[in-house]
């Protein structure tokens, strides 16, 4: 098992430090997540998120309108992630549950 | 390499590394608290990336501030990485929990978190 | 009202009811069993439609909260998803059957939560089909990765330990994903999956592109199985309940296999990426390795389940191993195996799990040929599920490893060829091992002192009820007739699955 | 957006994954992982990423602090490495 | 005379359904052993009556054919009956008959355990067996060949002796990857030919592969069906499996499994490879050397055993390896005689085996040396066995010569001096092996069997059948069933396809 | 052992905290439409509050304001009023968690969506107090062997 994790984790921290020189500066503006469109021509979400928000949904708060309208499923799953957290600790440790 | 480079992409780094360290605690360390800290470090370092690819230079949090006038995205943080790691945050406490309820569960039948006793006292 | 929502309505079926079961089982326990197994009930029939829908029409997609595909979540139900889906609903539906008696002799007070687990797991199972999001893949990842640890950790006296294993590999597996997840999305900046599919031929030489494929391959692996990412599976399927492991080990890394296909082959461009990082050779060469590895070490078990799982891992070799020789023809094998061994698996868990409720054991060096009398439809099942697991036909184990082969050959790829008929013929060495102590008297050894009363031994009916029989008997009678329906399989509906880069 | 702000925060926190990881009193390692957790709520806050950092703060220092304390009091306190 | 014309007929698929329709029945009536046997012969006698019923139109060249569905991609599920076919199915279905009634007598008479299994497996068995006889192309072919496989599992471990489930063992551990090797070749041929049909005269496609594709195809085939077929050196579980019941090894060696082998080796030779592209990449001298080689080799190895049935199944080698040489021969009369060979030897062997388990019943005897004198208290049995050892070492009137007569015109037309030579030693080899048991049954002194009488009249009246029947066969190949004929059609579907 | 210590500074210091922590937590839930803070945020300062009571107080008596086997169940309530907030939409006609078809009269298409995200907050509140400190709950179940 050492041996081999330790394979892993330098085969883990090559791939890292490859990916790491593609990868856009940190901060930079013109990163392709935060354009407006695309390269094939499809609306930027995050932009997208940013001019809509407010008008969306009422609220100056863009992170809590994506988290819970733009992407409110996600937030559903992530509430049911914590409720099967809770059912499996009590499933596990409760004598009658 | 030039230093803009190594100014865009040091975090990068540092986030690697915090991901091999806890890569590293998960795999290897013989404790199972350990391991569990391990994981915790590791979700952390996944949502220090997000995060980090989510800033701009010279843009303020992605609160609709009412004195900028007019939207322009380049103003705001990109939210999308915040609002995903919000719910990875999430996961991870749920995660640790299902991982403590499992350490309990093992302590009460082994009476030990040492992964070499417990395989001892397996047989 | 049904046909407007149709990819959605199967996962949010099983969550509903996963919620409301803690809800009544509050004051009434009892009830959690027959919600349980209404919910899965009703979704056979929705899944159902939905695969004649897709049939029909074409793929269908359905935007979470109205909200257009890169700005909202979208679900995508294509021919793969349906027919994935029916597979999960329908084995599930079986499982449960079997459960009622099963789980009410190992977990007994545990029913409420027993059951909610399940309908969760079977949610984001079926989530992460119909999804076609990137992100929401990773929560519904999540919520079967939660339920499957819990799920594990109910079984005999190890079995925490091995739900810890479990969990602690299934972190790394989905936080890989998460990372290259992230890594494609820093790229492309879209979490779609069609709109990832559209971006990324342009921006496919980029590093961190390649990166996030590996490791999204690399995490996804470890939660199928993938061989040298395999070792939690063993102690896992063989420590949990005869119903977890009943529903995990047909289902469980099967999801895995579809993601693997998602990702590689609709999202990536296999034949793209081939010429900048040979990924499909690797899955396919690693995949060989696996079902040699796997065979081999079920070869050495003692213990019915443990053997199974092993043999899983070998299984899952094969469907690697579809995956990897990227043709049509091996895709098809590949989709059938994951079909086929989903159901083979499954009769060949609720065999073991009769036989812990009706012995309190399933360890093969204890069995003996009374069993076959004893307990002679649950055995016949066993054999009819070890002659698929060979490939003997006319069973349905068969025709996924002739397209396997026939890929194989298409491809040229001759190791491979060589490593399915190896294997099948492991498989019969270490089935038949079974089957052979089951059926025949051994006189050797020292259990030579059966038979006490003069020969003529009286053997007790010790089969297991019609509950844990029918479904039993119904997944064993399947492997038999989709033997002779593979064709039209092949033809009617996974031809359709075919991605449009083979 | 502090440049020099956010690889000192980060050096600190990698430093903190360190020690807690190498810590032999488990409830020691447990308190470092709060620090740790608080350091990397104040990177995301300094990153500008308010909602992440004040969940992380009431999450990973609050609940989660809680927790591993507790879980510890009722199993051992000792490791081995 | 080669335009077949097919015509769309459930009796081939009927054929094959009664006797798996029999097994359930076989089940219920588990207690009532009357009831039970009385479906087993039902299901023998349905079945004959079918096959019977067509061997009129595969006479006329017309072909039945049952299309059921498609199992792979462009390839259905297919039966048809042709000349071949029929030939085949009829000896099987025929021979069943008489197996049936003497295994009643058999396990009865020696109180076995596990009858119900027995006459299930029995059934099924037949079921594949007339599956491979009427299989249309290589798939259908080998799905009743697994079929055929696994279901004579059982009867090989009948006894569950320790002997009997290690000789279970090799059984499948041969015939397993010999499927295995099968499947691999049919894929192989699938990719590389496009088709599975089998068609007289041999697949078009073939000839346009590399000499390297062709033979190492071939040799994929060969060694797929020729461990069936007992090829020399894949024959070493057919002697081990006689530690199977006597009725068993009559069918695993007279008709079934072994037969089935051949059958696929002529199949393979004549219908999917065809003489042309054999004999252009010379792959026919192969098949006639391993032929010759086993035919001596089997011959010399039954001299050494004493053990009566493990001598009859060296003698089995010997004999399906007369068919193989037909096969390889390629010229009208080889092929006749190959093809004759399959039901002649059919007949004489079970004979002999019914015999060897008519003395095991009442005699409770499996040595040849303990033998000495069983003729005076069994005469009819014995008496069926001179006759049959006769005609296996080519003794005129009996039918083992008419198949050995035209092997060796056959082995005279292709030119082929040592085919001739290996035709006769083994010819004398038989009869040296053979009518040395006979001699001591009739001739020698012995006490052993004052006490014991002929076997019950289940096992005596097929076993005097059979070998009337064989004898008959010797007179005029052509009374019954036309088997002549029929041998000829299939020579000349087979040759004149490919030489049109 | 018990984490529950009797110190009577303790109790009443964490008596007195408690609502604060209530209030605030209410507080951080209902601003999330501003600034930082939402479901999950309040929800865990919720639980953070119980927690302190069960931790200064002893779980017997703080059981009063949140009893031991609500854990599931609330939180299944939670989720489900989240669900239930998407299942209405589609009901009412629109997709899954569209906002605007909820049956709320005189609203504007963004106070609708406004409504909604509220709605599902209190959910997500709800489900996440519950179950964090059902998990606590469970932990505290003792070191009994089984």
């Amino acid at each position: 098992m050492r041996k081999t994790s330790l394979i892993a984790l330098v085969l883990f921290g090559a791939l890292l430090l490859y990916a790491s020189s593609g990868l856009p500066g940190h901060g930079d503006p013109d990163g392709p997540s935060h354009r407006e469109q695309s390269r094939v021509g499809s609306p930027g979400a995050a932009a997208h998120y940013i001019r809509q928000a407010k008008g969306d949904a009422a609220s100056p708060n863009i992170v809590t309108v994506v988290l819970a309208d733009y992407r409110g499923f996600d937030t559903l799953g992530e509430t049911i992630v914590v409720f099967t957290a809770g059912l499996v600790c009590s499933l596990i440790l409760r004598r009658n549950p | 390499m030039g230093i803009e480079f190594i100014a865009g992409h040091n975090l990068y780094w540092i986030i690697s590394l915090l991901l091999l360290v806890g890569l590293y605690g998960m795999l290897a360390k013989r404790n199972l608290v350990k391991k569990l800290i391990g994981m915790n470090i590791f979700q952390t370092a996944i949502i220090l990336f997000y995060i980090a690819g989510a800033s701009k230079w010279n843009a303020t949090v992605p609160v609709i501030d009412p004195a900028l006038g007019s939207v322009d995205p380049a103003d705001y943080i990109n939210p999308l990485p915040h609002t995903l790691m919000l719910t990875a945050i999430v996961v991870s406490v749920a995660t640790t929990g299902v991982g403590f309820a499992l350490l309990i569960s093992i302590y009460r039948r082994y009476r030990t978190l040492d992964e070499d006793t417990l395989l001892k006292r397996m047989r | 009202m049904i046909e407007a929502n149709l990819p959605l309505l199967v996962p949010l079926t099983f969550l509903i009811s996963a919620l409301v079961i803690p809800l009544i089982g509050l004051r009434v326990p009892g009830a959690a069993y027959p919600l349980a197994l209404a919910a899965v009930l009703a979704t056979i029939p929705i899944a159902g439609f939905g695969l004649y829908r897709v049939m029909d029409g074409g793929p269908v997609s359905y935007t979470l909260g109205g909200w257009e595909a890169p700005i909202g979540i979208e679900f995508v139900l294509d021919p793969l998803a349906s027919f994935l889906t029916l597979l999960v609903t329908v084995v599930s539906c079986l499982v449960l059957i079997h459960a009622r008696h099963v789980a009410s002799v190992e977990h007994p007070d545990k029913q409420v939560p027993y059951y909610s687990l399940v309908l969760l797991l079977l949610a984001g199972f079926c989530g992460i089909m119909a999804t076609g999001d990137l992100f929401n893949l990773y929560v519904f990842l999540e919520i079967s990765s939660l339920a499957g640890y819990g799920l594990v950790a109910i079984g005999d006296k190890r079995s925490p330990v091995s739900a810890y294993r479990y969990l602690i590999l299934g972190s790394v597996g989905t936080g890989f994903y998460l990372l290259g997840t992230g890594f494609i999305y820093v790229m492309s900046g879209s979490l779609n999956m069609a709109d990832v599919a559209r971006i990324l031929p342009q921006i496919l030489d980029q590093p961190a592109v390649l990166a996030g494929l590996i490791l999204m391959v690399t995490g996804i692996g470890l939660k199928t199985a993938l061989f040298p990412l395999h070792f939690w599976l063993p102690d896992a399927y063989s420590s949990a309940s005869s119903v977890s492991s009943a529903l995990l080990a047909p289902l469980g890394t099967k999801v895995g296999a579809y993601v693997l296909i998602r990702i590689l082959f609709f999202v990536f461009d296999p034949a793209a990426v081939e010429q900048r990082v040979p990924i499909t050779s690797v899955i396919a060469w690693l995949s060989a390795g696996g079902v040699l590895y796997g065979s081999l070490m079920a070869l050495a078990q003692q213990e019915f389940k443990r053997m199974l799982a092993y043999s899983s891992v070998a299984q899952i070799g094969y469907i690697g191993l579809g995956l990897g020789m990227a043709n049509p023809l091996g895709f098809t094998g590949a989709v059938l195996h994951i079909l086929n061994h989903a159901l083979m698996k499954a009769a060949l868990f609720l065999v073991a799990g009769n036989l812990r409720v009706q012995l309190g054991h399933s360890n093969i060096a204890a069995m003996d040929h009374r069993l076959s009398r004893q307990m002679p439809w649950s055995m016949a099942a066993l054999v009819v599920g070890a002659l698929s697991m060979i490939g003997l036909p006319p069973t349905a184990g068969f025709f996924s490893k002739w397209y396997l082969v026939l890929g194989g050959i298409q491809g040229s790829y001759w190791v491979f060829v060589g490593v399915i008929l190896l294997g099948g013929l492991l498989n019969a060495i270490y089935f038949f091992r079974v089957v052979e102590r089951v059926y025949l008297p051994f006189r050797r050894g020292p259990s030579n002192q059966a038979a006490p009363n003069g020969g003529q031994e009286v053997v007790e009916n010790r089969e297991a009820r019609f509950s844990m029989l029918a479904p039993t008997l119904v997944l064993a009678g399947a492997l038999l007739a989709l033997g002779l329906a593979s064709s039209f399989l092949v033809n009617r509906v996974i031809h359709h699955m075919i991605p449009a880069g083979l | 957006m502090y440049f020099g702000l956010e690889t000192t925060l980060g050096l600190f926190l990698l430093a903190a994954a360190l020690i807690a990881l190498r810590l032999r009193n488990l409830l020691a390692a447990a308190v470092t992982l709060s620090v740790f957790s608080f350091i990397s709520a104040l990177i995301y806050l300094v990153m500008g990423a308010v909602d992440v950092a004040f969940t992380e703060a009431v999450v990973g220092a609050g609940i989660t602090g809680v927790l591993f304390i507790v879980v510890l009091f009722h199993t051992s306190r000792r490791s081995v490495d | 005379m080669n335009d077949l014309s097919t015509y769309p007929s459930a009796v081939p698929l009927l054929a094959i359904l009664v006797s798996a329709a029999s097994v359930p029945l076989i089940g219920i009536s588990a207690r009532r052993p009357n009831l039970r046997e009385f479906w087993t012969l039902l299901a023998a006698g349905a079945k004959f009556a079918l096959v019977l019923s067509l061997l009129p139109s595969a006479l006329a060249n017309r072909v039945a054919e049952t299309r059921l569905f498609e199992i792979s991609r462009g390839i259905d599920l297919t039966l048809r009956a042709d000349a071949f076919g029929v030939y085949f199915a009829l000896i099987a279905s025929g021979l069943w008959i008489l197996t049936s009634i003497y295994s009643i007598g058999y396990v009865r008479g020696l109180k076995e355990k596990h009858q119900t299994r027995y006459f299930a497996s029995f059934a099924l068995c037949l079921s594949a067996t007339l599956g491979v006889a009427f299989a249309a192309n290589l798939l259908t072919f080998v799905i009743f060949f697994e079929v055929l496989t696994i279901s004579t599992y059982p009867l090989v471990i009948h006894k569950q002796t320790p002997e009997a489930i290690a000789a279970g063992r090799k059984y499948l551990a041969f015939t397993l990857t010999a499927g295995v090797v099968l499947v691999a070749a049919m894929a192989a041929m699938a990719q590389l030919t496009g088709t599975l049909e089998f068609q007289p005269g041999g697949l078009r496609a073939l000839q346009e592969l590399s000499p390297v594709e062709v033979k190492i195809l071939f040799g994929m085939f060969l060694a797929g069906v020729g461990v069936k077929a007992a090829i020399m050196p894949l024959h070493a579980w057919l002697p081990a499996a006689m530690a199977a019941p006597t009725p068993v090894s009559a069918l695993l060696h007279a008709v079934a499994v072994v037969k089935s082998g051949v059958f696929g080796v002529v199949r393979v030779v004549g219908f999917l490879f065809g003489p042309e592209t054999l004999s252009r990449f010379g792959l026919n001298e192969v098949m006639l050397w391993l032929a010759g080689s086993t035919i001596l080799l089997a011959s010399c190895l039954a001299f050494a055993e004493d053990n009566l049935k493990r001598r009859l199944a060296y003698s089995t080698v010997g004999h399906l390896s007369y068919v193989v040489l037909g096969a390889g021969l390629l010229s009208p009369s080889g092929l006749i005689g190959g093809v004759l060979h399959i039901a002649n030897h059919a007949t004489m062997k079970i004979v002999l085996f019914f015999c060897a388990g008519a003395i095991y019943v009442n005699a409770h005897k499996e040595k040849i040396s303990e033998l000495d004198g069983i003729g005076r208290a069994m005469p009819w049995t014995m008496g069926a066995f001179a006759l049959a050892s006769l005609g296996l070492a080519g003794v005129p009137p009996v039918n083992g010569f008419v198949s050995k007569w035209y092997l060796g015109l056959g082995a005279l037309e292709g030119g082929s001096v040592a085919v001739v030579a290996i035709l006769l030693i083994s010819g004398l080899l038989n009869a040296g092996y053979f009518l040395p048991i006979v001699y001591r049954a009739f001739f020698k002194q012995s006490e052993n069997f004052n006490s014991i009488g002929e076997a019950s009249a289940w096992m005596v009246v097929p076993l005097i059948l059979a070998a009337c029947f064989s004898a008959s066969m010797g007179l005029m190949p052509d009374l019954f069933f036309h088997f002549f004929t029929l041998a000829e059609r299939i020579a000349a579907q087979i040759l004149e396809a490919s030489n049109p | 052992m018990t984490t529950s210590s009797r110190n009577p500074i303790l109790i009443t210091a964490s008596r007195l905290l408690a609502p604060f922590i209530q209030l605030f937590a209410l507080y951080v839930i209902f601003h999330g439409h501003y600034g930082p803070g939402g479901g999950f945020q309040g929800g865990a300062m919720l639980a953070a509050s119980v927690l302190l009571l069960r931790l200064s107080v002893g779980a017997e008596r703080s059981e009063l304001k949140f009893r031991k086997s609500w854990g599931t169940p609330v939180g299944a309530l939670g989720a489900l009023i989240f669900a239930g907030t998407g299942l209405l939409t589609l009901l009412l006609g629109g997709r899954f968690l569209e906002y605007h078809y909820l049956p709320l009269p005189d609203l504007s298409r963004a106070e609708l969506h406004s409504a909604g995200i509220l709605l599902i907050e209190v959910g997500v509140g709800l489900a996440v107090m519950a179950v964090l400190v059902g998990i606590y709950d469970d932990i505290m179940e003792g070191p009994g062997g089984d």
